[in-house]
């Protein structure tokens, strides 16, 4: 049967379960509680925020009350900055945070004098570096990379130092057998065999980057998502904030999805094993 | 079944345990996925025997023992013990499943015990007493507070064995259950086994896939065909009880080696012409090769 | 993949040689203690051995009896406390010099050690593609021609993960005679494989032995297995690992399974069961003691 | 080649950890430290750019003289702690049997994961405004997002360990005659024990980043708003003072948990 018969036959099927109806109902019944309480019945406490509908008017408004619609060049100039910076953070944390893992991985000396310091700096929340790291940049906009890449670069490092250590004893032994070198060892044997794990870490470094990008562009920002928000809420224009909140999830989701793709692209022999 | 005797007493031949598989069918899946497994599949567990069935990895092996535990239900085909119909797992047909599936957050006696207490059988003292008896039986009574982690294989696959065992089941499955042992830990264990089965006699079905455990261990030897599995056919095994490990080189062990060798390659060159998954692929080869000598 | 050819030359490569010359091993006074957890373990005791040029010696011995650690000490993964080990006459290790891993001795492991990122076509020619010894083009036809040899021709773009484990085992020992060792380290290969598979990897093994007169030095577990393959069986006692026993097989070759059945196989099964189920028993009860 | 017993006291192998103290590994460890505290002292001393710019570390010592002795400082541990257990608490409340609900009934999980994941990447820090608006004091808007924080991954967690417990043990149990209660109570609880540990000790980590972050933001107590109030005081070696506070802070958390689950798991223990 071919693969596309195959695939027709596995969607009748998921039709079939309860399954995609039940996750819709749940959806649904989300958005009906949140408008009900919000703009219907107009609850206690509930009525200061934002409705689903007043939400969703603004949004694809042509002319937006304050200023954020899918319309307004601002709303992608806002994403733009976000999404820039998490990418310079998280490039240059991939770049540094895998290469220095790599190393503590296969160099036991190496790790001996690095790991101790990582150590000592990891338990200490990236948030907390806020204060420092404006103090230590001269300009808010690298702060800001520095706060995004701080917690990314922990991540990365972290993991790939995992991976590298959770390699098969007999690959290396095998390798060694058959005559390679330590450079062989290295490039065909210890960057191979991490990358699960180096790939499991950049989703986790996804993550926790846009985390710290929300945080430092609140309290530094003078754009970007964050900074929307923060100051929407000052401003009072509160449907923004669930815009830029939705947005933040969905571009955050969206990276990491791209990185589950790429892994799924460089692990071949993973993927194949699964299926 | 609430008599309080010795569970492992010695020579109790009284118990029923006679186990009737009849014209069972299983399919997976379903459209142009649905695979057939079992296919009109018939034979006897004979009270207080030990059959062993043997098939080829990927067989249907592990299926067929789901569905005379309970697990899974047949799509067609009736299965019996002493006459009626069984309804779902229950606690006169025990599995001891390959690797072991002993609780690890539960100690070797709260293993051994949890039968009969969430059954609500007996008292605490009584039950406890019972299980030290039998661990004592089989060399773990020193290991009564380790947890499964922390005993080797060995004794994991005799704790098991205890854990079914206290229960009194009519009938014992195991599948597989010394898998994954090394060769010598194994036949130690074969023999522990074919020890406990001499003192019982107890209904016992064994299912593996190494042909001199099956004739070692087994009064009757059922062979499976590749899958859709069903029995294909039975060898008395007339060798002395008890058995140990010098029947491995008499001429009538050999003998019977042989003669399930032969059935055997012709059930794996049948599989080769339908062409069946990559699972037997290995299987295949090595009987053709016998074959081409 | 019905049929290898057997009575095929050898190829054109010339990389299964005939040669019987070079691959003698001899060990002398060896011994290994370990010192994990701050407690002295002495792994193996005083084991002298040699062998011959072209020699399947099989070792056999209960779990913990050393037999890994004296592969290891030849392959050159760890050193040894006292004694020494030659290769050919040369001194290849002793209690000052570790060995090197080299592609003169190479290594079949327990679980395999496939590279699994790699297809089999690249595992195959990884031992010259990194030693450079060949071109990539070269090489590429050499490993096609060991694994057609082998009768694995149809799976040379497939990862090790998409293959059965018999045939990961075949490429394996392919991978390691393209480097034509001198001598093949196989420790417990066919470990966890079930039976039926088992007699297709021995006679697969028989083949390439029959056919290169490597020098092999085969560690198990399983008697059965030890007397079909061997030309001696040499059994070991349980910790600390000493040799008990050697058994000479002198059972004819090329083998196949008629010999299986033979009165003279079944005498060296007895006197091997004899003597191994005793250390097994020793070890096992040693093993729940130290458990306890 | 003598067999030397290993020596014990309260547990502990001496000779092992003889061997560890004394070992390559953790001079190496003490050199980088100090080696470290060095070169951020040169540093700061030479006022190199960018690092020069922290603190330096003698300074840092001799304003935590002060500090350790004003009860201002020990207050802001008082506020973080209080915020932090509170918000992780609620997300233990309400995250584990949520988590195991969803992980037993496939309907219910059907119905609600997909909104779960939704909200999921949103971080945490995001839902700060709204939920100054809406809760009637900020003290409670402060605990809201921190539970959040904690929330989707103790779920997840639990989640991802009901799925994984071994068919096996469930049939087994099956067999021996369990009723429901019994495989929830006896099988499916304990077998997810060590993933609910696991997401207890992530969840921990990211609670202490919320707070933090949440206290700069919307509060005017706490080592957060310490750090942050330091620098806009321009008193800035009690910044790195708050960092490391939080530091240990998070850690000894973190420590807490873990103890926690090897006292619940101890079948984990491999001898």
């Amino acid at each position: 049967m071919s693969a596309i018969s195959l695939f027709f036959f596995r969607t009748k099927l998921w039709l079939k379960s309860p399954t995609p109806y039940l996750t819709l109902l749940g959806l649904t019944l989300l958005i009906l509680l949140w408008w009900l309480t919000t703009e219907v019945w107009q609850l206690p406490r509930f009525e200061k925020l934002p409705g689903p509908v007043s939400v969703f008017k603004e949004w694809v408004s042509k002319d937006p009350s304050y200023g954020i619609s899918i319309y307004m060049p601002e709303y992608y100039g806002h994403i733009w900055r976000s999404v820039l910076r998490v990418l310079q953070a998280f490039g240059l944390a991939t770049v540094l945070g895998v290469t220095l893992g790599l190393f503590m991985g296969w160099n036991k000396i190496f790790k001996d004098y690095t790991f101790p310091v990582m150590e000592i700096l990891r338990p200490i929340p990236m948030l907390a570096w806020v204060p420092l790291a404006i103090l230590m940049w001269p300009e808010r906009e690298m702060a800001i990379i520095y706060l995004t890449f701080l917690a990314s670069f922990f991540a990365t490092t972290l993991n790939t130092l995992l991976g590298v250590e959770s390699i098969d004893e007999s690959y290396f032994r095998a390798a060694r057998c058959l005559g390679a070198k330590e450079r062989h060892i290295f490039f065909r044997v210890v960057i191979p065999g991490a990358m699960p794990f180096i790939f499991t870490g950049l989703q986790i470094s996804m993550g926790v980057a846009w985390f710290s990008l929300v945080a430092g562009e609140m309290l530094a920002g003078e754009y970007g998502l964050g900074y929307l928000i923060w100051n929407s809420f000052i401003l009072v224009q509160y449907p923004v904030i669930v815009i830029a909140m939705v947005t933040l999830g969905v571009i955050g989701w969206a990276s990491s999805a791209i990185i589950r793709f790429v892994g799924t692209l460089l692990m071949k022999w993973q993927t194949r094993e699964s299926s | 079944m609430n008599e309080h005797h010795n569970p492992a007493g010695s020579g109790s031949k009284m118990q029923g345990g006679q186990m009737q598989i009849s014209a069972i069918s299983k399919y997976f899946g379903i459209g142009p996925l649905r695979k057939q497994i079992i296919n009109d599949c018939t034979f006897t567990l004979e009270s207080g025997k030990l059959t062993v069935l043997i098939g080829p990895s990927g067989c249907g092996k592990t299926t067929l023992i789901n569905l005379l535990a309970g697990y899974e239900t047949p799509d067609s085909g009736t299965i019996t013990v002493d006459g009626s119909p069984i309804k779902g797992p229950g606690k006169d047909r025990l599995v001891v499943f390959q690797e072991t599936a002993l609780f690890p957050w539960m100690t070797t006696l709260q293993n051994v015990v949890y039968g009969p207490m969430v059954r609500g059988e007996k008292d605490k003292k009584e039950l406890e007493d019972e299980a030290m008896h039998l661990l004592h039986k089989v060399g773990l009574a020193e290991f009564r507070d380790k947890y499964p982690l922390q005993l080797s294989g060995g004794m994991q696959r005799r704790c098991e064995l205890v854990r079914a065992l206290i229960n009194r089941p009519k009938i014992m499955m195991m599948d597989e259950p010394f898998r994954g042992l090394d060769a010598m830990t194994r036949e130690l264990m074969q023999e522990y086994y074919v020890r406990l089965f001499e003192e019982n006699h107890l209904t016992n079905l064994f299912i593996t896939s190494e042909l001199e455990e099956a004739i070692f261990l087994a009064d009757r030897l059922i062979i499976l065909t590749n899958r859709p599995a069903s029995a294909r056919t039975v060898i008395e095994i007339d060798l002395p009880r008890p058995r140990d490990f010098k029947i491995l080189v008499t001429k009538e062990y050999l003998h019977y080696k042989q003669n399930a060798l032969e059935i055997l390659h012709e059930e794996a060159m049948k599989a080769f012409s339908v062409g069946s998954g990559a699972a037997v692929a290995d299987f295949l080869e090595a009987y053709s090769e016998v074959k081409a000598k | 993949m019905t049929n290898t050819q057997h009575k095929s030359p050898p190829n054109a490569s010339g990389l299964i040689s005939d040669a019987k010359t070079a691959g003698k091993i001899s060990i002398r006074n060896v011994s290994k203690t370990y010192d994990p957890d701050g407690v002295n373990v002495l792994a193996l005791d005083d084991c002298s051995l040699e062998i011959q040029a072209g020699e399947f010696c099989v070792i056999v011995g209960p779990s913990g009896c050393g037999k890994t650690t004296l592969l290891n000490a030849i392959a050159g993964f760890h050193d040894i406390t006292s004694g020494q080990i030659d290769l050919d006459g040369e001194l290849l290790c002793s209690k000052d010099k570790q060995a090197e891993p080299g592609a003169d001795r190479i290594v079949v492991f327990q679980q395999g050690a496939l590279f699994p990122w790699y297809t089999v076509l690249e595992n195959v020619v990884f031992g010259p593609s990194v030693q450079g010894k060949m071109s990539g083009p070269k090489a590429k036809k050499a490993a096609e021609d060991i694994l057609a040899q082998m009768g694995l021709q149809g799976i040379l773009h497939s990862y090790p993960s998409e293959i059965s484990s018999g045939m990961r085992r075949r490429v394996e020992i392919a991978r390691a005679m393209m480097n034509d060792p001198k001598i093949l380290l196989m420790d417990e290969p066919y470990r966890a494989m079930d039976a039926l598979t088992k007699t297709i990897m021995h006679k697969n093994l028989l083949d390439v032995y029959d056919r290169s007169g490597k020098t092999v030095f085969f560690i198990t577990h399983d008697l059965e297995e030890a007397i079909f393959l061997g030309t001696r069986v040499v059994v070991m006692t349980t910790r600390p690992g000493k040799i008990k026993k050697i058994i000479d097989v002198d059972l004819p070759r090329p083998r196949d399974f008629r010999i299986l059945a033979s009165e003279h196989y079944l005498e060296l099964k007895k006197e091997a069961i004899e003597s191994v189920h005793e250390e097994a028993k020793k070890a096992f009860e040693a093993g729940e003691r130290e458990l306890a | 080649m003598t067999k030397n017993k290993p020596v014990f006291f309260m547990g502990i192998n001496l000779r092992k950890l003889r061997k560890a103290v004394f070992s390559k590994t953790t001079l190496r460890g003490i050199v980088a430290i100090i080696a470290t505290g060095f070169i951020w002292e040169l540093c700061a001393r030479f006022e190199v750019p960018i690092i020069g710019m922290i603190p330096a570390p003698s300074s840092v010592f001799s304003s935590l003289l002060a500090q350790i002795q004003d009860k201002d400082y020990w207050e802001c541990w008082v506020y973080s702690y209080d915020r932090v257990l509170s918000g992780f608490i609620v997300a233990q409340i309400i995250g584990i049997p949520l988590g195991l609900i969803m992980g037993m009934s496939r309907n219910f999980r059907d119905l609600t994961f997909p909104t779960l994941e939704i909200l999921r990447p949103i971080p945490p820090l995001a839902w700060v405004p709204m939920a100054v608006i809406f809760w009637p004091t900020p003290e409670m808007s402060i605990i809201f997002v921190t539970f959040l924080g904690a929330f989707f991954t103790m779920v997840l967690n639990i989640l991802g360990g009901v799925k994984n417990v071994d068919v096996r043990y469930i049939r087994s149990a099956q067999s021996l005659g369990s009723s429901n209660k019994d495989i929830f109570w006896r099988i499916v609880l304990p077998a997810t024990l060590p993933s609910l540990f696991t997401g207890m000790t992530v969840g921990m980590g990211i609670t202490w980043a919320v707070v933090v972050a949440a206290e700069m933001i919307a509060s005017r107590s706490g080592l957060g708003f310490l750090t942050w109030k330091s620098y806009v005081a321009g008193d800035y070696p009690v910044i790195v003072i708050g960092m490391i506070s939080i530091g240990i802070a998070g850690y000894i958390s973190s420590a807490v948990i873990r103890m926690l689950g090897n006292r619940l798991t101890p079948w984990l223990k491999i001898i």
